[in-house]
């Protein structure tokens, strides 16, 4: 018997069920965020969550719409200053899991977040780097979920924000002191994993409904699927259950009620 | 030792046209009031720094402030885009503004760096970025000790800092609690300072290892209370995030936008404004 | 997650002999019962890094623990001279040392940077005095945006940071509270950390930004009651000046301090230690 | 009618009325602090008084044995860590006096407190360097307290610690960002200035009762005396008994009583 949900709410507790117990989880505000609480709340109670508004060990309630909502501050172990934020906890090697999401992606999980076109003559202008270029070399490995669209999985990003493996899948070769980079992409169609030798994304699981075709439909390159390819667990009952109401609380803060 | 000015003196003395002004709260204590206050004196050709210009930016580059912009993240956090600067930059409305970028980690140390009287920050950044090839102020040092290639970036020393406190006490000494950010570090790092505070008290209260500010590292003193709404003050307002969203409506059309300027900002005083 | 050890288990799992040491606290929260269990359990060839190396390394030092001392400051405080420090240095007894020396600024900094996860710190410091000509790791570099001339350190990066602390909770987060030193900073940087508490509390009894170290930065927690006496614990116990004095009498002479350190150290045990 | 006091009293209040109530001063432990709290508590109450311990703003009641004892931070406004009082209010340029001791004093006022001796093989060792080599040259002026003695007062350091003028009274000339360097000694005998043209120290004032030949015995270098010498103000009674007072609840405060 299936249950209904969302090819949303199906990537929210895929993304949810990469992180565990253990983690220190530098969290990306927006998807990886509602991500990282949904882990807290059901498997992994005692992950560590992060804000790089310097709130460490946070637990909030609703689902912060900044980065440095005053609950994020107020359930936190400690609260410090964004220098010790990017210098002590991510530079210094605290991090495990960098947590993001992304404008655009290409095949080798390099992320553009600063705009759609020439620099200097943007089609579209997008927010910018953030914390993202420096949690991407300095977190342990990195964890990437965003919606499959062939507007945002292109063969080559437009502007590299934050690295994944570089313009030709070699860029963390020889670079001291760097993560792993991007370990995993999970997305409302599939995961992805990078291929272990030339480092492009490769799908390794497509969730329970979605065909190759629909993925290859909505990547911009001719994506490859792994020789032994899964298909992603259902949500259960309680994951849906509590990613429902986590999203109700949420929108019912946030709009003032 | 810090001197206590209505905001109306406050910027009016201690901000110029042309100035490098740094308004900071990370999305804690973010000082509307005077962002307020410079677009009704409007100040003209400011190098604004922020490392999340969010709606205080967005609305001082709408009122036509600014000349440049310096930041890390531009956009109106978990609701989208920034449409007055988008505005200014794509279309040069209300003026041409020319950004300058980096990412977090890099601002987060330059301020440090400024706060520290340094010129550089180092920090091991924008690996493999593209963001070097359009920042000319990013370069790359190498470790005398070990050979490794570490980023380096200016350190922020603006002419003016301003950011706004929950209180300060009689003498001009200034808590910053909560979500601390780099307000301290851009108090720090800057010529010349703008605090404004909630209230002021006889008595801090602040605990033994407290963020506080002493009045002989700041310029000025200005209460303002409800003074970073719609962002907030931890222990004495939330953040307005509804004020955030319905942002997006606004600021999305130049007409909408001069509305509400010519609303809520030409037509109040600072007293006004903050409440 | 932090381990909750005996101070005896902490101490021999995690420190060998030939290790890098760092046992810090400014004056305030010195870690001297980490620092006789060291002794007691006779570890030899250490490198001992601490800005002011105080009784503490006076004592190791004179106990045959060091072969290396890297620090800024070696005095007692307001008393005089180190005897021990000086008769290692200067006779050899009970062995060589070698001393690398730096000033209180540097090592600050180098702490900062093996806390930022940095090689080398950057500092406006050593300008004009003969230190750089007797330590060849003070180097210089130039700023890549202003041409100035600044000095580079490398950072400190322990094998192991030693630490006391007023108190952690059962999950293992520990709170520094008053003059917090490099504390934080030595934990951050080390690749190993032993920190003692006072006690094991439900709740911390933390401020907003107060100066915690989570649980999973740290390796091992010890309760030491007591445990940084003749130092002090804000809020637990004061400073024992007078006993300060004294060291300078005990210190001055092998016999004196070799029957102290007999009845004071070993002819007691990690608990008995501390009371 | 002359009040009875001795000549370390002479100096420790002489020191104290260097400072004024608008100065930010960093504190060195012994005479600069005894001196620095005397100030305090006569005719500077509201001076700013600072401890590299990281105490800002503190008030003791007594004077601290170590840079660090409980009643500074106790009585401070805020405490903060050392690096940050190291980076942001010393480097950083918010130190106006930086008051030091030492324990060897050249002509062109360069501070040894490292060794007596040669490096590898000292005569005597000395503590270091401690905080004094960057408050030197960070602070916008530097005074320094100690007592006159052939064996402190030498024609050249064995060791420059803590640079006055450098060997040659140029060290300062056409190096950016640094401070005027020591601006007034004071001894138990005199008040000692830099020539403003070649930095030599130059005595401009003597203590009541001292004369030319009690500080040219006392000083390892021939030593010059200021055209317009003057006699320094004695201690006043109000002053000599806050500072008896002071001392004598600091002695039973440090022997535990």
């Amino acid at each position: 018997m299936s249950l209904e949900f969302t090819s949303s709410e199906m990537m929210s507790i895929t993304a949810a069920r990469a992180l565990n117990n253990d983690m220190t989880c530098f969290v990306g505000i927006g998807l990886p965020s509602e991500a990282a609480n949904l882990a807290r709340l059901t498997h992994a109670p005692d992950i560590t969550l992060i804000y790089e508004s310097g709130t460490l060990q946070t637990r909030p309630d609703v689902l912060p719409l900044s980065i440095g909502d005053g609950e994020l501050c107020e359930s936190a172990l400690t609260t410090v200053s964004v220098p010790e934020m990017f210098r002590y906890w991510l530079q210094g090697g605290h991090i495990s899991v960098g947590f993001l999401g992304t404008a655009q992606i290409d095949r080798f999980a390099n992320l553009n977040t600063t705009l759609i076109g020439d620099y200097r003559e943007p089609k579209v202008r997008l927010p910018g780097g953030g914390g993202a270029p420096e949690i991407a070399t300095n977190a342990k490995e990195v964890f990437i979920t965003v919606k499959h669209s062939k507007r945002t999985f292109v063969k080559d990003v437009d502007f590299v924000t934050t690295v994944g493996f570089g313009r030709d899948g070699k860029a963390r070769d020889n670079v001291p002191n760097i993560g792993k980079g991007p370990t995993v992409v999970i997305t409302d169609l599939c995961i992805l994993k990078p291929d272990p030798e030339t480092k492009e994304l490769v799908v390794t699981s497509l969730h329970p409904g979605v065909t190759r075709d629909d993925v290859i439909e909505a990547t911009g390159w001719e994506i490859r699927f792994a020789d032994q390819l899964d298909t992603t667990p259902e949500p259960t009952a309680q994951e849906l259950e509590v990613l429902r109401d986590l999203k109700a609380r949420t929108k019912a803060h946030h709009s003032g009620q | 030792m810090a001197e206590f000015l209505s905001l109306q003196d406050a910027v009016s003395r201690y901000i110029s046209n042309g100035d490098t002004v740094a308004m900071e709260g990370f999305t804690h204590l973010i000082p509307f009031a005077a962002g307020h206050e410079i677009i009704r004196q409007e100040k003209r050709d400011l190098t604004l720094i922020r490392m999340t210009p969010d709606l205080i930016y967005d609305q001082m580059i709408g009122a036509g402030c600014a000349k440049k912009l310096i930041f890390s993240w531009g956009g109106n956090p978990g609701v989208g885009s920034l449409h007055r600067l988008r505005d200014a930059v794509e279309k040069g409305w209300p003026n041409k503004l020319e950004i300058l970028e980096h990412s977090h980690a890099a601002m987060a140390n330059a301020y440090e760096a400024g706060a520290a009287g340094l010129p550089l920050a180092v920090l091991r950044g924008y690996v493999g970025s593209d963001l070097p090839k359009v920042n000319d102020q990013i370069k790359f040092i190498e470790c005398p000790f070990t050979g490794e290639r570490l980023a380096a970036v200016p350190s922020v020393r603006p002419d003016v800092a301003v950011i706004h406190a929950q209180r300060a006490d009689r003498k001009g000494n200034v808590l910053v609690e909560g979500i601390i950010g780099i307000q301290k570090e851009a108090v720090l790092a800057a010529k010349r300072s703008i605090v404004t505070v909630e209230e002021i008290v006889d008595d801090l209260g602040a605990s033994v290892n407290a963020c506080v500010i002493p009045s002989w590292a700041i310029t000025a003193i200005a209460v303002a209370p409800r003074g970073s709404r719609p962002s907030y003050a931890l222990g004495y307002y939330d953040r307005d995030n509804a004020f955030y969203q319905e942002w997006d409506g606004i600021a999305r059309d130049r007409e909408t936008f001069q509305a509400w300027l010519k609303e809520n900002v030409f037509e109040k005083t600072a007293e006004e404004g903050a409440a």
